[in-house]
């Protein structure tokens, strides 16, 4: 199985979810990250001091999928999440030797 | 002059200041926390705009002497004669200073309310001159005309706290600025979420207990008035608070704490024209039809589809509006309205309610495109994506 | 009728409400961030509920005339009779209307602070109808028995504000309910951390604040014995704040701003019977015993296994309880307790501490029992699990 | 006695006392999450100790009979002689109580001001001790010579409500410990960013709010003067969040919330001394500049290298300082300064601002070291880390 | 070395963490999600306006271990995280190449 | 590719931030986490009630580079983070074997 990280912009989190729901995915998990990148980050000032903020606000999208169905799955995620602009993120596949799911005891494929 | 009633009128100002960040708060709340600095700005920077304006000019155009039904004279420009004693006060029992400080506040929260018509997209720069401009062309004339001696209070119309010189003018400016400034970037495929309804829910309370201070200091004296526009005020927005929660739980949702601190707003402004002309019993049904029409408000701009951030259209304009006609119909107390025989006033406060709606429209849509046209007004996409916080103001609200 | 009076009572009214959002807040804060809206909505919507009740049936059930030293006739159902001026006014000094006020807020906290012992649980269709019950069948008799003329007044008990009225019998009332509603899914092993303690510091702040209004208030008028009642009540407020964080350092811990917050509402409640009879130094070591007391009200939970979420029991049963008798003890100013060589008004407190617990507990079971035999009151675990706040009122708190 | 300056004066004493939770928030947002609770707790305990101490030895020490103009006599320890009449009161019109209580609130919110100068770093126990001793041996005095009789008033300095006793002494206490307690750790490498500014808006937004009732309270009467100082306290807050967000603007970056903020609090801080004694439009001028000038004494710190967290030094120690020599300028009302004619009183206003400095940083130093030599004052380096909140309340501010 | 990722409910993570303390693991690293999945989600209303909300509050453990001890530590989360109930998450194994304890700069098994 | 996980103390982001930008990263995803370790937690009280809490609040830095990159960016890394008192955290890698640009559409090396 594989595990496919997507790190791009918040307000596409709708928009992925849809793109990997109609993927096939059935479960993903998101996280709220910071990104340091090309995209660069902003000034902040408070009482007079300036701050160079150089992280700016991500979601990341975990989703493990079996083999097969990876392909599909970036190209949906890279899709839905594409503006174009600088920051639009990254997609990561790796590799999972075993899934589990907790409530049935479920492993491989039937799991996720 | 009645020191008594200077001690109440002074607190009664210092309550009234309290709402303007109270309401900072309330529409701080609302929107996404990216933005959660930039609303709260546009309303508290208006203790100090407005404040300084009014002293130098906006005091005198609506309480100096009356040119023409139209305006004020200016007399008092740059609080010349507006003493300690009650020499020239419009309340002999007051200070001149009291009176004027008090009817400071009132014109500092005003211009704050149309601000949630379009939170989370105006540039700050061009905020603070369409708000200075519309108090001297709006604001003031509308003053003058009901409380100055100018021709609406000539004409007889009842707003006992604010309901038109507040409430319909700046909900009327709110949807005219709504409509004229366009969609928040994002309107109608982005959630909209409120970010913080605890702290939405204390700007609720804080305009609340400031309220007491608008309606019941607008008695001008600590008086049985005062007392009877207490006791409305208070029961109005309890009324529209419970009245809102039950339509929307009839309407097959959930009661929801937005809900009550929506309603009770309503309530608060729809009580505002009348706290001093009606009974509290009255005051209860008021607020109980005043949930219902509010809660109905808000839906107008789903089907008209302007982008009223924060409601104020839905509840200031339409609440302001109900109040005022309300007004004309329930007044028993030192004047008389349809229930009491006198279905003249229902018209006299229908011609107020109409020329106040056409000329703050009207008024607003010049001064907003004049300020658009030379400062700018709109934030673009990309600002408004990183959010008003960052690219108005240079920092966050919150380092959790 | 006495303007200034009228001015500074109108205004401790205005102080009193503002305390009902401050419990939202300060019990708002002591919850998981999943039930702080339900939480908040407790206090806050009884501004609505409490308020119309009041003026429909409350305020004349308590203050009409008496019938049999048990409770008030109709006189003044919907409010009829309560004019601007002071015709029928209990307060010969004030407007009826104001007096009516005044008492509304103290009828719309009780039935919140209540709301702390069955926190994060309680199903809100439930608790509106517990809630309205209780303010009739409790409340309105409680508050005619002390006030209104009943008999626990006509026996000589001394309450100047409330230590029977509102927090015994809002302690009586959250033990039962505690008991009867059961202990929250997860009492025992999970982990019941406060989620905001800034939000429960500046609630602790508000009900201080508004506090003062309550104590000094209870005066109803502006005079010397206001002073005195102001005095003591920021002084017990001090000084048991100081108390209990010396309590918990002894105690093996640190000194915690929660108790600060914690001790101060506690010499709040204990001072609020005493607030006119004692001196502002007994005032003192009435706090400071406060602190303590209540420091050890709040352990009686764990010794007797029932879960009152926000300790209800322990600071407003055993603080109003404890304040209550040394009232008693320590009533030197227009009343005499022991120290004045009165011992038979430790008694006379005796029976009324005796009286209001048992009719307070009995009648709550009565009241809880109908209640969720007919409608429900407790929220299921799957519902607790997913929060209040989105189970009950399909919102949630923050969206950071 | 006149009542209607007691319910003035009285509700204003609330006012006053609510400022110090507002002063808890207004810093609690401006640190770092982790030490939220440790910096409000700093200040909300004062409530707790310093009334007590005011009772029991401050107010005789502030205004018992002169002993050579340097500190008041034993007269009133533990409040003896300080009745509900007007008996030995220093305001005829007042209670005595009444008096006492509202002079109890300065003393409570000044030490609290001070600990935003040492904020992130301090620890409790110490802090503690420090407080107390500076409330005997700064604060009374202090407070002696300027109002209680002692040789600042004999002299004729003019502190309309405090710009000496309360913002000058705590200004330079500031200095003092920041200097002495050395940098916190990180200083100069860490990103030390607010981490909750809507938090520190409602602060500031209770100070204005309270401001009114410590300013306008300070005329001790609900006279014209009072009216005269409300509307000064008013401008010249408003004046100084323009001027300061103004400043700031020209200074390169962008007008930020938090310096809004800050202006006012700036502003109401250089009105303090002269709020009775110059007129609005006097104060509009003077906010304007105190906005600018306090947006200077911020910058000190980077040039001289101290690390007063919260600027203490540059608004309360540069603004007080300000305000108090252009008193001696302005004043035209009740009092004559340099554009009265009087240059004499710029003189004597000097000299009030050297012997203040003077004697409060020097007594601090000695109050420091002494407390640091024994108790200990400076929290760890791991402390730090892991954050006041844990280390020295077991507490944390937020679950979310 | 495997990294095993345990995604389940918020309520659960003292439990875990204590089976996991039992199965003989030193450290774990734990952060606040939102998954998507069969449990479904939520209505909101603001202001008369619904909102669908897909997400739930889960948490994620990562925990890194020696290969030897993967097996017994899944089965302990499984166990400690188990409800029965839609919603009770997942586990996923994935090779982990090497491992760095800061502290002491050492490597491999002895760094866990 | 390697992904290089850096779960250290809050405080030494800039440090790290900065080595590795040094070591030739271009990007970085960070998120804020709660570790469990040999470090141990605090107690809290709460109106008289003691909770242990065994987790303290660290951040995990999530960077992929190239294969060839990843053993100066471990090491940079060790030393930004290193202050040797227990606590100071793990450096795990592991492999990750397809990287997308959203914006480009890039894949590989050339992604990251
Ligand atoms: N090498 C990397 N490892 C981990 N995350 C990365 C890496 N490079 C970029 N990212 C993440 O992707 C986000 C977008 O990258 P950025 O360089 O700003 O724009 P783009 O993806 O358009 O080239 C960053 O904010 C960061 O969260
Ligand atoms: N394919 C997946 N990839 C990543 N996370 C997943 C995946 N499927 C489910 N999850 C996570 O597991 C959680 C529980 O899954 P869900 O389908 O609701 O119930 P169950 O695990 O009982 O089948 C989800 O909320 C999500 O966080
Ligand atoms: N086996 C592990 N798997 C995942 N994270 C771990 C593991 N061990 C430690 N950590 C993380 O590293 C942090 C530091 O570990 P700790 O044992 O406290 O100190 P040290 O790294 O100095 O030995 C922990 O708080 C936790 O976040």
């Amino acid at each position: 199985m594989k595990k496919i990280e997507i790190i791009t912009r918040t307000f596409k989190l709708d928009d992925v979810k849809t793109a990997l729901a109609g993927a096939g995915v059935k479960g993903m998990t998101v996280a709220e990250v910071k990104g340091f990148g090309r995209q660069g980050g902003h000034k902040e000032v408070y009482r007079g001091a300036e701050y160079q903020v150089d992280f700016v606000p991500k979601i990341k999208i975990d989703v493990v999928v079996e083999d097969g169905l990876a392909g599909q799955v970036v190209e949906a995620a890279r899709k839905a999440a594409h503006t174009g602009q600088v920051g639009d993120g990254k997609i990561f596949v790796s590799p999972v030797e075993e899934v589990v799911r907790i409530r049935t005891g479920e492993t491989g494929d039937d799991a996720v | 002059m009645n020191v008594a009633d200077n001690a109440f009128i002074l607190i009664c100002a210092a309550l009234v200041m309290f709402m303007t960040p109270g309401l900072a708060l309330f529409y701080g709340g609302l929107v996404r926390s990216k933005n959660v600095l930039a609303t709260i700005m546009q309303s508290f920077i208006m203790l100090g705009l407005m404040s300084v304006l009014w002293a130098v000019i906006g005091y005198t155009l609506s309480f100096g002497h009356d040119i023409g039904g139209i305006i004020g004279g200016l007399d008092f420009a740059f609080l010349n004669g507006v003493g300690m004693d009650n020499v020239g006060s419009p309340a002999e029992n007051l200070p001149h200073m009291t009176f004027m400080i008090f009817q400071c506040m009132f014109a500092v929260i005003t211009p704050a309310l149309i601000s949630g018509a379009f939170a989370e997209r105006m540039k700050f720069g061009g905020f603070m001159v369409f708000s200075a401009l519309w108090l001297i062309l709006v604001y003031a004339p509308m003053c003058h005309w009901v409380w100055g001696g100018g021709w609406m209070g000539q004409m007889g119309a009842l707003d006992f706290a604010g309901g038109a010189v507040v409430h319909m003018s700046s909900g009327a400016a709110a949807l005219c600025c709504a409509i004229l400034i366009g969609k928040r970037k994002g309107h109608g495929s982005t959630a909209f979420i409120p970010h913080n309804l605890p702290m939405t829910i204390l700007g609720a309370a804080i305009l609340w207990f400031g309220w007491f201070g608008f309606n019941a200091g607008s008695a001008l004296a600590a008086d049985g008035l005062a007392a009877n526009a207490f006791v409305t005020t208070h029961m109005a927005a309890a009324a529209a608070a419970l009245s809102w929660i039950v339509a929307e739980w009839v309407h097959g949702g959930k009661a929801t704490t937005l809900g009550a601190a929506s309603g009770a707003v309503a309530g608060l402004v729809a009580i505002t024209p009348a706290a001093g002309f009606i009974t509290p019993m009255w005051a209860i049904v008021l607020g109980l039809a005043a949930g219902v029409v509010c809660y109905g408000g808000i839906m107008l701009k789903n089907r008209f589809g302007y982008d009223d951030a924060l409601d104020v259209v839905g509840i200031h304009g339409v609440g302001g509006t109900f109040g005022a006609l309300a007004t004309g119909v329930l007044a028993t107390v030192g004047a008389e309205g349809l229930i009491a025989g006198n279905a003249h006033q229902v018209w006299v406060q229908f011609v107020s309610v109409v020329a106040t709606w056409g000329f703050c429209f009207a008024m607003t849509f010049v001064i907003f495109k004049a300020v658009d046209a030379t400062i700018g007004l709109r934030a673009t996409d990309e600002e408004q994506d990183r959010g008003m916080d960052v690219s108005e103001h240079s920092e966050t609200g919150y380092q959790m």
